[in-house]
C-alpha cells in the first residue's frame, strides 16, 4: 500500500498534515488529515481576569 | 525524606539585623547548620531577580532579614523590602511555590537568641515541605 | 555573490509573526529581490521532506517564529538549525515562550482533560484523547508528543540572534533582514530589531512622581491619557520592556498600557521578577495591612508580569509539588 | 593653636552621654568619656527589643550603632570602670583626675555587659589618670526609685509584682510573657507614678518618661499574649513628647490599653492565692478593687546617686530635688563655669530630651575649646594604591581561629587546604587571631609577594573589624573596598558548636561564596566635598537666634532669614517663664548678642524662594517683601521657622470679646488691664484645637502655661476665682510643682471628657461656661468674666512651602518631619539639613533653647570639617539601559537619584547617596546597582553555594 503524506499542509494557517493510504489501484483508499498542533488556550485563560482575555485570545490566531 | 537538609539562603542587612545575627554567635545561642547568610546593605535592596534565581538554582528556601519596622538605618528601606517581598511572595505562590519558602524576619540588635530560634524553626519548617526541586 | 536562502517556519504560533513579515507590503519585494525563500509553511508549497533533502547550511537564515511546545516543533527546530546558518528567533514565542507559555502555569494533563473532556464546547461521548500512535487498518498515524511545558527556541536548539515582539514590527523584521542581506549584522546572541533602552525612554507621557495607593484594572477608572500609567496605577510593563516597537510605542499609542511582549532590557534576565520590584516600589503606604491591600489589588501577579515570558523566566514553569 | 585646650571630659556614657561625645567628636575635638560602669548605654541598656511585628521604638538599636561609633572613634578616649574625681582650674584649662577601679574587667563587651569578648581594640591606662580638658560634660544620668519602701504596692512582696524596667528585660529574656508560676498573664495592671508626683515621699515632681515608656510596655505585652488585657491606673495622661498622643490613641484603640484614672491604695494577693487585688479610688472617690495576674509599677525617676558627691567635689549647685541647677535661660549651664549638664542629671526627662541637651551641651563647650580642629588625630600617610584594573583576580584568603572560638568547632586546617585549592585563590593563610597586628603584618606582606589584589578574611563580624582590615590593604597598597569578610565566629562556629563537621562544612561554604563575589570587586573611592563653612538659619525667633550665635561663636558665617521685620518670633509676646525667667530681656540681650555678631548676617522681611545644592554647596536665594533677591551660598541650614497659635473658632472666641486665648491674657497680665484687675471669676479650657480629631496631637507648653497665668491671677487678686477645665495636667517634669502651687493657691481644675465638652454661651451680660463636673457627677455653671482658651500650637502656614522648597518632609500635623523620631530628633535624612524649635513640634522657650543649640551642634559636625568624605559604597546607573521611569526617584530617603529631564537617565549624586541601594533592588532595567553589591555579585554568591 503506498502513502501520501502532506507534511505540513501549507498556504494556511495553523498545522495540519494529511496522510492518504492508495490501494493497489492507486486509488485512495483512505485519507486521514491529523492536526498535530496545541496550545490550550481553553486551559490557560480559565482563571485569569477577563480585561486580560483580550490581550491573550487575539493570539490563538494572528493571520 | 529524614536525611532531607535544605538548603537556604539568607539576606541581611548590615545594621540591626547584621549585630542581631552576630550576637546569636556572641551569647552562644545554637541554631541549624542550614542558613547560607549574604551581607547586603539593606534589606530594601534585595533585588527579586536574585532571590528568584536562588530557587532556580536549588534553595529550598530563602530569608530576608532587616531591622524592625520604623527602625531602619536608612529610615524605610525596611518598608520597602516588606512590599516587595510581599508581592513576590505572592507571585512565587503562584508558580507553585509554599510561601514559606521566603521569609521576611525583623531582627535587633537584641534578638540573637530568637534569631537562632528562628532560624530553627525556619529550618524545620523547610523540612516538613521537603526540597523544591529543580525548575529547570 | 548569489542571493541569500531564506526559511521562515513557526512552532507554537499563532501565525501573528508570518502576517507581520507579509506586513512589509511592497518592500516584501525587495526581500525577494534579494533573497530566496525556500520554505514558508504559510506562503509557499515546500514540505518538510524538501528540507530534509537540503544540505547542511545550505539555509542562509531562518526566521523561526513560536514556541516549542511539542515534539514536531523540536524535531523541526532542530533540522532547521542544521540546515541554516543563522538562527533567528522571530516574535515573543520563539524568544520567551510568548503567550502560549502561559500553559506552564498548568499541568499538561489538566490541559489535555479540559480541551478534550472537560471544556463545555467539548463533545466528546467516547472520551478521545490525541494519541502519538493511532493504529488504523492502512497503518499507523504519528501525532507529536505534546510536552509537559512550554519552551523558547533557544531552550532546544542555539540561536544566532532574537527578534522580539508580540508580533515583532514590520519595519524591524525589514530592517533586521536589510542588516542580515548587507551583511551587516551584531554579535552573536544579540536581540535585533529593538533598543537597548526600555520602552519608558520612548513614552511620550509625562512622568511626576511614581507613588501609588490603589492599583486599577483598566476597567475601574477613566484614566488621563497623557500621564504615565503607572503612576495612575495601571500596571504597565514599560519600565522592564525592551522599547522599539515603534515611537511612540504602540500600546501606549493606543492608550493601553504596555504588556511586555518585547521582553526584558539588555541586563535583565527576568522580566516579571524586575517588573514586579518596580511595581511593589512604588507603593505609597507604610502601614503593613493597607500594603496588603495594596498589593491584592494586582490580581494576576503571574499573568501580569510574566504574560509573555514564563517559558524565559529563571522558574520557567509552575511547580506541582 | 591658640592655647586653649582641644579636649572635652564626657562624664558618663549614657545616652546623652554618648551623643554628647559624638559631637564633639564629629567636630574635631578629642573626647574623654567617663563611665563608671563596665558597658556603654546607660539605662538605654536597660531597653530589650521585644521583637514584635513593629518596631516599639526603645532605640537600642539606634544607641548600640552610636555606642559602636563611640567605641571605635579615633577621637574618644573611654574610661570605663572610672571615676573623675578632681577637677581643677578655669573653663578652657582644667585640670581633671580620673581614678579607674581595679576590679574592671576589660574583656567584656563594652556595648552590652552580659556578652563576651567583642574584640574591639580599647585603650588601656593606669589606675589613676590626669586629663587636660578644656570643659565637662555631666551626664551622669540619674537613678530608678526604689519602690521598696513602699508596703502598698507589694513590691519584693509578691514575685508578680514588678517594675516597669524589670518587666521590660522580663519580656525579652523569656521572650514573652510569664508570671513567676509560669502561667501567661490575662489581665495585667500597671501604675503610674510610683515614686513621682508624691510630696509625701520627697519627689514631688513628675518623671516625664514613664507614661510613655508605660504605654510601650502595654503594647508590647498585648502583642505577646492576643487576649491580654492591659489595665493602666494613672493620675494623668502625660506623654507629651512629639507623636506620643497618637501612640496613645492607638494604645487604646488598637491595642485596646484599658485605662482608669485613679489612686492606687493598695496591691495584695488575692483571697485564693491566685493572682494580686488592686484597690484603688476612682475619681470619684469610690473604692473598687480589680484582679491582674500581674502588676506593673511605673517608677520614676530621680537623682543620680554620685549626684551629690560630684556636686560637693566639683562645686556645681544641685536644685531642691538632688538634680542638677541650671540657670534658667541657659539650660545646661551649672553654676560652675565651664560645666555643662545634659540629659536626666538636669531633671527628669526621655531619651529624646536627652539627646538633644546633649547635642546642646556640645555646642556650648564648643566656645571654650580651642580653634584647632582634628588635631587629635595622627595623619597617616599610606603607600600609592596600586592599579589591578588590568590584573586576573588573585584572591588571598586569610583565615582567623579567634583563639579558640573559631578552631575549636571549625576545622580551619581543612579550610585552608580547602580555600586554597579554589579558583582565583592564590594564596591562603590562617592564625589564632587575624586581628593581630604581626599577622596584619604578614598579610600586608603576602598582598604584596603574592601579588593579591582581592582579599576575604574568615574572622569575625564586619561590623566591628570591618574598617581594621580595610586599613590594613590600604597599608597594603590595595583599595581597602578589595575585601570581603565571612564572619566565621557569630555566623558559623559559635552557633554550631555542637557540630564540627557540619560547622565546617558551612564554613566551606561561606568561605568559597565569599570569594566567589571577591572577583568581581572593583576599587571604589570615598569622594570629597568640599565645605563651606557657613549656615543657613530659616526663622529669626529664639530658636534661630540661639543657633546662630552657637555657630557665629565658633566663627562661622550665618545667615539668618526671618520673615517679619523684626527678631524674636513668638517670644515677643511672651513676658515670663513658668520658672519666672525674665522672657522680654532675655529676648533682647539674645537681639543685641545677634547684633552684635559681624558673622551673623541677619535678613529680615525675607524668604526663602529657591534652594539647591547639597551638603557642604548650597545655594539659596532670599527675597524680600520690596522685591529684593539675593543669593546666598551656605554648608548647612538650620530650619528654625517657628510655630503659631490656633485661632479657635469655638467657645465665642472672635466673637465675644471677653473670650481670649493664653497669648493675649499673658499681655493683659502683664499690662494690668482693667478688666483682668476687676475680673472675679475668670475660666480656663484647655487642650482647645488640640488632642482631636482634626489635631491629633498634644500642643504640650499650653498646660504650663495656663498655670503660670493662674498663679500670676492669684498673685494679683487671692481672691479671683480661678478654673481650669483640663483632660490632663501635662506639667512634666519640675512644671509639677507649680501645678502643685497653682492648686496650694486656691485655682479649681475641673476635668472634662471629649465626649463632654465644656459649652460657653452669653447669657445677656453674662458668660457662661458649663462643664460636667465629673468628680461631681453633676453639670457646673461657671459664670465668667474672662474665657482664656489654652489653643494649640500650630505649624507655620507656609511650612508646606518651606518643606517643598528644602525637600524635607513634613509630618500628618504638618510639622517637619525629623529622621527618627527619638534619637537624630534635629537631623533629616538628608545630610546637612536640620530643624529646631516649634518647626519641628510644639516646645518651650526652655526647650527652644537647647534644641537651637543642639541644631547648632549637629550644623558643626559638618561645618568644622574642611571637607565631607563619602562612603565608596553608593548607587550607580548605568546610562546606556536606564529609561528614566523615575521609580527609584520618589523611594530614595535622601534625595540623591534623580531623572534628568533632557538626558531622560537617572544620576546619582554620589555625594548625597548613602548606598542603601534601595533604588538598585527597585530598578526595572538593572540599570542602578550598588558598587560593591552588584547584581554580578549577589548571583555569583548564590551560584557558588548552589552551583552555577
Amino acid at each position: 500500500m503506498k502513502t501520501i503524506s502532506i507534511d505540513p499542509i501549507t498556504r494556511l494557517e495553523g498545522h495540519g498534515k494529511i496522510e492518504i493510504f492508495l490501494n493497489d489501484q492507486g486509488n485512495v483508499e483512505n485519507a486521514y488529515f491529523q492536526v498535530p498542533e496545541l496550545r490550550g488556550f481553553e486551559v490557560f485563560c480559565l482563571g485569569r481576569p477577563v480585561e486580560i482575555l483580550p490581550r491573550i485570545v487575539p493570539r490563538i490566531c494572528g493571520v | 525524606m529524614d536525611n532531607f537538609e535544605p538548603k537556604i539562603i539568607g539576606f541581611y542587612c548590615n545594621w540591626s539585623s547584621q549585630m542581631g545575627i552576630d550576637s546569636a554567635g556572641v551569647e552562644g545561642a545554637s541554631y541549624p547548620p542550614n542558613l547560607r547568610l549574604i551581607r547586603v546593605m539593606c534589606s530594601g535592596s534585595v533585588d527579586p531577580e536574585v532571590i528568584i534565581e536562588a530557587f532556580k538554582k536549588g534553595a529550598d528556601g530563602v530569608v530576608i532579614l532587616g531591622c524592625h519596622l520604623g527602625n531602619c538605618h536608612y529610615r524605610n528601606g525596611n518598608y520597602n523590602a516588606l512590599r516587595r517581598y510581599r508581592l513576590l511572595q505572592k507571585t512565587l505562590e503562584q508558580f507553585g511555590l509554599e510561601k514559606e519558602r521566603l521569609r521576611l524576619e525583623w531582627v535587633s540588635v537584641a534578638e540573637g537568641k530568637r534569631f537562632a530560634g528562628l532560624v530553627g524553626e525556619i529550618t524545620e519548617e523547610l523540612r516538613r515541605l521537603g526540597p523544591l526541586r529543580q525548575f529547570s | 555573490m548569489g542571493k541569500l536562502k531564506f526559511a521562515i517556519y513557526w512552532g507554537a504560533a499563532c501565525g501573528g509573526c508570518d502576517v507581520a513579515v507579509v506586513d512589509t507590503h511592497e518592500k516584501l519585494l525587495d526581500i525577494a529581490a534579494a533573497a530566496d525563500i525556500l520554505f514558508w509553511p504559510v506562503a509557499l508549497d515546500f514540505k518538510y521532506r524538501d528540507v530534509e533533502e537540503m544540505a547542511d547550511k545550505s539555509i542562509d537564515v531562518c526566521l523561526f517564529s513560536g514556541a516549542v511546545r511539542n515534539s514536531e516543533n523540536e524535531h523541526i527546530a532542530k533540522l532547521l538549525r542544521q540546515k541554516s546558518k543563522v538562527m533567528v528567533a522571530l516574535g515573543a514565542c520563539a524568544q520567551l515562550g510568548g503567550i502560549p507559555g502561559l500553559a506552564n502555569e498548568k499541568r499538561r494533563q489538566d490541559i489535555l482533560d479540559f480541551v478534550y473532556h472537560g471544556s463545555p464546547s467539548t463533545a466528546s461521548q467516547k472520551g478521545v484523547y490525541p494519541q502519538e500512535i493511532t493504529s488504523v487498518p492502512e497503518g499507523k498515524l504519528k501525532l507529536p508528543k505534546f510536552y509537559d511545558a512550554v519552551m523558547t527556541l533557544d531552550q532546544v536548539v542555539e540561536v544566532d540572534y532574537y527578534l522580539p515582539g508580540c508580533p515583532p514590527e514590520s519595519a524591524r523584521i525589514l530592517e533586521v533582514v536589510q542588516a542580515i542581506v548587507t551583511g551587516n549584522l551584531p554579535p552573536k546572541g544579540a536581540v535585533v530589531g529593538a533598543l537597548d533602552k526600555a520602552l519608558c525612554d520612548s513614552c511620550p507621557r509625562k512622568r511626576e512622581e511614581k507613588k501609588v495607593k490603589v492599583f486599577y484594572r483598566p476597567q475601574e477608572i477613566l484614566f488621563d491619557p497623557e500621564r504615565c500609567f503607572l503612576e495612575q496605577g495601571l500596571i504597565c510593563l514599560g519600565p522592564a520592556t525592551r522599547g522599539g516597537c515603534s515611537d511612540p510605542p504602540r500600546c501606549i499609542r493606543s492608550n493601553m498600557p504596555c504588556e511586555g511582549c518585547y521582553g526584558p532590557p539588555p541586563d535583565v534576565t527576568d522580566q516579571g521578577a524586575k517588573m514586579l520590584s518596580a511595581v511593589s516600589s512604588i507603593i505609597d503606604s507604610q502601614d503593613p495591612g493597607q500594603i496588603e491591600k495594596i498589593i491584592d489589588g494586582i490580581v494576576d501577579p503571574l499573568g501580569t508580569f510574566y504574560r509573555f515570558g514564563l517559558p524565559a523566566s529563571a522558574l520557567r514553569k509552575k511547580r506541582f509539588p | 593653636m591658640d592655647g586653649k585646650i582641644g579636649s572635652v571630659l564626657v562624664i558618663g556614657a549614657g545616652v546623652a552621654g554618648i551623643q554628647a561625645s559624638l559631637d564633639l567628636a564629629e567636630s574635631g575635638y578629642h573626647v574623654n568619656l567617663v563611665e563608671r560602669r563596665g558597658n556603654l548605654m546607660g539605662a538605654a541598656a536597660n531597653n530589650c527589643c521585644k521583637g514584635v511585628e513593629e518596631c516599639n521604638r526603645c532605640m537600642l538599636c539606634q544607641v548600640s550603632e552610636k555606642a559602636f561609633q563611640v567605641i571605635t572613634h579615633p577621637r574618644i578616649t573611654l574610661f570605663r570602670h572610672g571615676e573623675v574625681v578632681k577637677v581643677e582650674g578655669e573653663p578652657g584649662h582644667f585640670s581633671a583626675t580620673i581614678q579607674r577601679f581595679p576590679e574592671m574587667n576589660e574583656r567584656g563587651c563594652p556595648i552590652c555587659d552580659k556578652l563576651p569578648l567583642y574584640a574591639v581594640p580599647l585603650k588601656s591606662d593606669p589606675e589613676e589618670i590626669q586629663l587636660d580638658v578644656a570643659g565637662v560634660i555631666m551626664a551622669i544620668g540619674f537613678k530608678l526609685f526604689d519602690p521598696s519602701p513602699l508596703p502598698e504596692f507589694g513590691y519584693g512582696k509578691y514575685k508578680d509584682v514588678v517594675t516597669a524596667v524589670e518587666f521590660e528585660r522580663m519580656i525579652h529574656e523569656r521572650t514573652g510573657l510569664f508570671c513567676s508560676d509560669g502561667r501567661i498573664p490575662r489581665r495585667i495592671a500597671f501604675i503610674q507614678c510610683v515614686g513621682s508626683r508624691d510630696p509625701k515621699i520627697g519627689n514631688p515632681w513628675c518623671s516625664a518618661a514613664c507614661c510613655s515608656f508605660t504605654l510601650k510596655e502595654a503594647i508590647v505585652a498585648k502583642e505577646y499574649v492576643k487576649d491580654l488585657e492591659p489595665t493602666i491606673f494613672f493620675m494623668d495622661q502625660r506623654p507629651y513628647g512629639k507623636d506620643s498622643e497618637r501612640y496613645l490613641s492607638r494604645a487604646k484603640e488598637q491595642y485596646g490599653v484599658k485605662y482608669i484614672r485613679s489612686g492606687v491604695s493598695k496591691v495584695e494577693a488575692a483571697g485564693d492565692g491566685k493572682g494580686l487585688v488592686v484597690t484603688y479610688t476612682s475619681e470619684t472617690g469610690g473604692v473598687s478593687t480589680a484582679r491582674f495576674d500581674m502588676v506593673g509599677l511605673s517608677i520614676g525617676l530621680e537623682c543620680a546617686v554620685t549626684a551629690k558627691k560630684l556636686s560637693r567635689e566639683f562645686g556645681i549647685e544641685l536644685n531642691p530635688y538632688g538634680f542638677c541647677w541650671a540657670s534658667p535661660f541657659s539650660p545646661l549651664e551649672t553654676s560652675r563655669q565651664g560645666f555643662l549638664v545634659c540629659g536626666t542629671f538636669g531633671g527628669p526627662n526621655d531619651m529624646t530630651e536627652s539627646a538633644m541637651q546633649a547635642s546642646g551641651a556640645a555646642a556650648d563647650t564648643l566656645g571654650i575649646l580651642a580653634k584647632a580642629k582634628f588635631d587629635h588625630v595622627p595623619q597617616k600617610s599610606y603607600p600609592p594604591e596600586r592599579d589591578t584594573s588590568g590584573e586576573a583576580p588573585k584572591v588571598g584568603v586569610f583565615l582567623c581561629q579567634c583563639g579558640d572560638y573559631i578552631g575549636k568547632t571549625v576545622d580551619v586546617a581543612s579550610l585552608t587546604q580547602f580555600a586554597s585549592a579554589l579558583p582565583e585563590v592564590a594564596y591562603c593563610d590562617q592564625r589564632r587571631y587575624a586581628c593581630s597586628e604581626e599577622f596584619r603584618d604578614e598579610m600586608k606582606e603576602a598582598i604584596k609577594v603574592h601579588g593579591l589584589n582581592r582579599v576575604v578574611i574568615g574572622s569575625c563580624s564586619f561590623f566591628t573589624h570591618g574598617s581594621l582590615f580595610q586599613e590594613t590593604l590600604r597599608e597594603a597598597g590595595l583599595n581597602p573596598y578589595l575585601m570581603e569578610m565571612v564572619n566565621l565566629r557569630d555566623q558559623c562556629a559559635r552557633v554550631h558548636s555542637h557540630d564540627p563537621e557540619k560547622a565546617t562544612m558551612k564554613a566551606k561554604d561561606l568561605i568559597r561564596m565569599e570569594v566567589a563575589k571577591a572577583r568581581f570587586l572593583e576599587p571604589l573611592y570615598r569622594l570629597s566635598k568640599t565645605m563651606n563653612p557657613s549656615a543657613l538659619v530659616v526663622g529669626g525667633g529664639i530658636t534661630g537666634m540661639v543657633s546662630a550665635i552657637s555657630l557665629a561663636e565658633k566663627g562661622f558665617d550665618v545667615h539668618l532669614v526671618e520673615k517679619t521685620t523684626q527678631l524674636g518670633g513668638h517670644a515677643l509676646r511672651i513676658q515670663h517663664t513658668l520658672e519666672g525667667g525674665n522672657v522680654q530681656a532675655y529676648l533682647s540681650d539674645l537681639i543685641e548678642k545677634v547684633k552684635g555678631f559681624p558673622k551673623i548676617h541677619v535678613h529680615k522681611n525675607s524668604e526663602l524662594t529657591a534652594y539647591q545644592g547639597r551638603v557642604g554647596d548650597y545655594t539659596s536665594r532670599v527675597k524680600t517683601t520690596s522685591g529684593e533677591e539675593r543669593e546666598i551660598k551656605h554648608g548647612v541650614t538650620i530650619i528654625a521657622a517657628g510655630g503659631r497659635e490656633y485661632k479657635p473658632d469655638e467657645y465665642l472666641y472672635g466673637q465675644d470679646p471677653r473670650v481670649m486665648i493664653s497669648v493675649e491674657l499673658e499681655e493683659e497680665i502683664d499690662r494690668r488691664t482693667e478688666r483682668v484687675a476687676q475680673s472675679q471669676t475668670i475660666a480656663m479650657i484647655q487642650c482647645v484645637g488640640s488632642r482631636n480629631e482634626v489635631r491629633p496631637y498634644c500642643s504640650r507648653l499650653c498646660c504650663a502655661k495656663s498655670v503660670k497665668n493662674a498663679i500670676s491671677l492669684k498673685t494679683l487678686n487671692p481672691k479671683m476665682n480661678v478654673y481650669i477645665l483640663y483632660r490632663d495636667m501635662r506639667t512634666y517634669g519640675f512644671r509639677e510643682s507649680y501645678y502643685q502651687e497653682a492648686r496650694e493657691k486656691g485655682v479649681i481644675f475641673i476635668r472634662y471628657d471629649l465626649d463632654r465638652m465644656p459649652e460657653v454661651k452669653a447669657v445677656g451680660d453674662i458668660l457662661r461656661v458649663t462643664v460636667h463636673d465629673i468628680i461631681l457627677g453633676e453639670r457646673m455653671e461657671i459664670d465668667a468674666d474672662l474665657l482664656v482658651l489654652a489653643s494649640a500650637v500650630l505649624p507655620p502656614e507656609d511650612n508646606h512651602i518651606l518643606s517643598r522648597i528644602l525637600r524635607v518632609p513634613l509630618n500628618e500635623d504638618g510639622f517637619f518631619k525629623e529622621a527618627y523620631e527619638k534619637l537624630s530628633t534635629v537631623d533629616f535624612m538628608q545630610e546637612g539639613i536640620f530643624v529646631a524649635g516649634m518647626a519641628r513640634s510644639p516646645i518651650s522657650i526652655v526647650e527652644s533653647i537647647y534644641q537651637g543649640k543642639a541644631a547648632a551642634s549637629r550644623a558643626m559636625t559638618l561645618l568644622s570639617r574642611e571637607s565631607l568624605l563619602t562612603d565608596g559604597i553608593v548607587s550607580t546607573v548605568k546610562e546606556s539601559v536606564c529609561c528614566g521611569c523615575k521609580v527609584c526617584e520618589a523611594l530614595c530617603p535622601y534625595g540623591a537619584i534623580a531623572v534628568v529631564p533632557e538626558e531622560n537617565v537617572a544620576k546619582v549624586d554620589e555625594l548625597v547617596c548613602k548606598g542603601c541601594g534601595t533604588c538598585c533592588g527597585a530598578c526595572p532595567t538593572g540599570a542602578a546597582q550598588l558598587k560593591g553589591f552588584k547584581k554580578e555579585q549577589m548571583m555569583a554568591m548564590v551560584g557558588a553555594y548552589l552551583g552555577a
